[in-house]
């Protein structure tokens, strides 16, 4: 049996699959679909699964401001974080300063955030970025807010681990520091992902299909996601899910 | 506790370093409708760690001459527009950096050291932009190689808005603790407050838990509703209607001066 | 949530590193008596930033070989009994240091740092005997001269006793927030506590701003009056007139063991 | 008139006179003395001393645990503090570590607390210690817990102000790293008091008499400033004033 989902579903539920039996996963500023998926997963988990959401009320175990995130990090206590990019390169580094010449950049990205800190401290980041053409995956971005792999030197438990866009999922090959396409979604070809994709990755033989979500997935999405969710994305939760139990 | 938030507006001076939070943190709105209004100049925004419609506001009026943050969001309404078409005109100075290290170097001035080492950030662009910033090593030679060492951020001013605040001029921030970093790490933190909490918050062991004491606040004023068309945590969401407006009349320089007129100057700043 | 205060003690292996806060913040008084009926040995105790009675019935009961700490002090009572014969007799190592410093290095392990710079200090005597504190420099040269860099400190377990728990293994702590830099610092945080919270401490915002959150903590049971003899903050005095007792008793070697004996062995854990 | 006056309340007196005039005074522990005499300046300031006595509840405006009377110091926000010394020495050095070798000291005192912090950050640091015996004041201490003096080139805002015993007032001339003896207490004499001074200290031709408390002054101090240091001080407030408004 298959049911239809939209694109926002099928993101929720392959970044979900990522986060099974991690014991906490937090989501930064602006991640609607990261969060999603982490609540998701949550839901999954009986419970043992923590997730600390910026800019939620229900959703966040931190009582110390700002700078608890990051240091829980360092500490250790963080298994997987989101981070995007106005551009993001084959190497995995990611740009979210701005295309064209620093500082004053022909387009402006909101910022680095955290991301020059978190990429280096939690083993499992993972990129998202829904927009999949060659002006995002680029092959080298022009501004690294932070870089996909280190020196030897450099002290670097953490960093990327697969990135998702609309289109697919790549792994991520920290050895080689090379991206290789793992899956398309449905409705979306090889060929395209190799069209639209401004990188060199690498590319097997057999690519297989992202797998659609789960009926019972669908409605755990639709249902208890759709509503938690929705407390810290409202206009996102009405978009995708219709859901207005947070409207003023 | 001052008489308004003109008065409260009439102690930032210009050139001021201006330390404010993020959105969904406690933002100060009527006094930066109060900053506008007076005209202030020159101001060097920190956002601790990102800055939101705060600082676009500032910047599209005109008072802004350096912009230190992690990044300019205004969440899901989009670009902050006011923001953007600086950076294109090059008519900030921009500083770029990123969340632990903005965190670290208030943290360095709360404990009045001059800088804090951080993890993380090496190979990162920003790191070339910053001459406060320098890579050092653990003089404990542990191996984990290269830090980065912060310069203390000292704030002239921390403005920010608070649920609550009493009469001895202590305000209540909740687990908003960046907040107390921000007032501990600046000269003076100017407050406004939604709502006179009738008692000390000091002596109730419950609220005293969340509260910036007195000790560190330069002067108070209450502002009921004082962070819209933001929303203040645990209290009012933020006015979506109001905020789409903005974006919309914001594209275009005029339309942010139409904004300004309509919501700034023609209005008292306490809605 | 574990089953009694013996389950929790054995959560505290042999040589095991462990911060403990002083007698006016939250003394697990019970899990130390729990500590010593199991006969806990090699412990290296750090005091944060002092340490009082805990810390002189472990060291009295032979359980300590390290102790770490800027002070023991039980207050009006005097000097500490055993402390003071276990210095004389040159039974446990001491590591002197100086409150900011113990601070700031569990302030590092909190930021996963090796080191915090510290003001002071230098001239002090308690900089030679410390190889975990170093001189450095102001790598921005500002000039303000030496300063001490502090080796981050990471204790194995922190044990503290607070007011309240939930059942979702959140902690209430208020203003006693040396235990929340405690908790973020160590590998894992062992609690006893007095009263049931009925409810999610994180879902008050209240609440919330004294809270060390569960992900930091690796066991918790419920202990009334678990601070006795001491205070605790809040909640009750200590018992003087049995702390006199204690004084008194220990004065020997002898009277301590019976101190132990009436107090510790003959009696169940939890008074 | 002369009113009869317990020496306890004399040095609270002679104590609360230095600190007049200041915004923000920290008392550490075990200090119901200097904690007695903040709270007797804070009754006279007519409310703007702010009094911050670590182990109180109501005379403390600290939120942030045990870092922030550090952190304050280091801000330039505390005004006053007091240290006292197992031994103290003629430059103004303190031991709170013990007599002897150390580390096996035949005489252990408690520890350095924050002495070696404070000493250098608190512009005004008054010493206090009751005892005024050679045992106590002695030409050098055995064990440097916190210099009194330090090189030109160590940040030092803070240091010594005065030194205030059981039986007179010394103040401190940085420059010379030396105490001058200021007033004798009534009831002792100059002699008794270089009899008993371990260390060379500066001595006037002419010491006047450490000036007695005004009547006003001990009503107060029995009055107002015996309930609240009763709170944190409750067997020092029974010894002395028969207060009992704590007892348990």
């Amino acid at each position: 049996m298959t049911a239809t989902f939209q694109p926002e579903e099928l993101l929720i539920s392959t970044i979900a699959d990522m986060l099974d039996g991690l014991g906490h996963v937090a989501i930064g500023a602006s991640s609607p679909i990261p969060g999603g998926a982490a609540l998701l997963a949550r839901a999954r988990s009986g419970g043992s699964l923590r997730v600390s959401m910026l800019g939620s009320e229900d959703h966040n175990a931190f009582t110390n401001g700002g700078t608890e995130l990051f240091d829980c990090a360092a500490q250790g206590r963080i298994d997987a974080f989101f981070l995007g990019g106005g551009q993001i390169d084959g190497a995995a580094n990611i740009n979210l300063v701005g295309i064209g010449d620093y500082p004053q950049t022909k387009v402006r990205f909101p910022g680095s955030f955290g991301s020059a800190y978190l990429y280096f401290l939690v083993p499992r980041v993972i990129l998202f970025r829904e927009e999949h053409t060659p002006r995002v995956l680029v092959p080298k971005v022009d501004f690294i807010s932070a870089p996909g792999t280190s020196a030897p030197d450099v002290y670097r438990p953490g960093g990327p681990y697969a990135l998702v866009t609309g289109r697919c999922v790549f792994d991520f090959d920290k050895a080689q520091a090379r991206f290789r396409l793992k899956s398309v979604h449905p409705g979306h070809t090889v060929e395209e992902v190799a069209d639209m994709t401004g990188f060199d990755c690498d590319q097997p033989d057999r690519v297989g299909e992202t797998p659609a979500p789960a009926a019972e997935t669908l409605e755990l999405i639709r249902g208890r996601v759709a509503d938690e969710i929705a407390e810290t994305y409202p206009a996102f939760a009405a978009r995708v899910f219709n859901n207005t139990a947070s409207a003023a | 506790m001052l008489d308004d938030i003109d008065a409260l507006a009439a102690r930032v001076p210009d050139g001021a370093k201006v330390a404010l939070p993020p959105d969904y943190s406690g933002c100060a709105m009527a006094a930066v409708r109060a900053l506008i209004k007076r005209g202030v100049r020159d101001l060097h925004l920190i956002g601790v760690p990102s800055v939101g419609f705060q600082g676009d506001m500032l910047i599209g009026a005109g008072c802004v001459a350096t912009l230190e943050t992690a990044a300019v969001t205004i969440g899901e309404y989009g670009l902050a527009p006011c923001f953007t078409r600086a950076i294109k005109a090059g008519t900030i100075k921009m500083i770029d950096g990123t969340c632990p290290a903005i965190h670290a170097g208030l943290q360095a001035a709360e404990k009045g050291i001059p800088f804090m080492p951080v993890r993380g950030i090496v190979g990162s662009d920003l790191l070339e932009q910053r001459d406060d910033w320098m890579v050092g090593n653990d003089p404990f030679g542990d191996d984990q190689g290269p830090l980065v060492l912060v310069k203390a951020i000292t704030p002239d001013v921390t403005l920010i808005h608070a649920p609550l605040a009493d009469r001895h001029g202590n305000a209540w921030i909740g687990v908003r603790r960046e907040m107390m970093v921000m007032a501990h790490a600046a000269k003076t933190t100017l407050v406004t407050f939604d709502k006179l909490y009738d008692g000390d918050l000091l002596a109730d062991a419950e609220m005293a838990a969340g509260t910036i004491p007195a000790l560190y606040i330069g002067g108070l004023t209450q502002v009921e509703n004082g962070a819209w068309p933001v929303g203040l945590f645990g209290a009012y969401p933020a006015d979506d209607t109001h905020l789409r407006a903005y974006m919309e009349m914001a594209r275009t320089e005029e339309g942010f001066q139409a904004y300004v007129n309509a919501n700034v100057l023609d209005r008292k700043a306490a809605e």
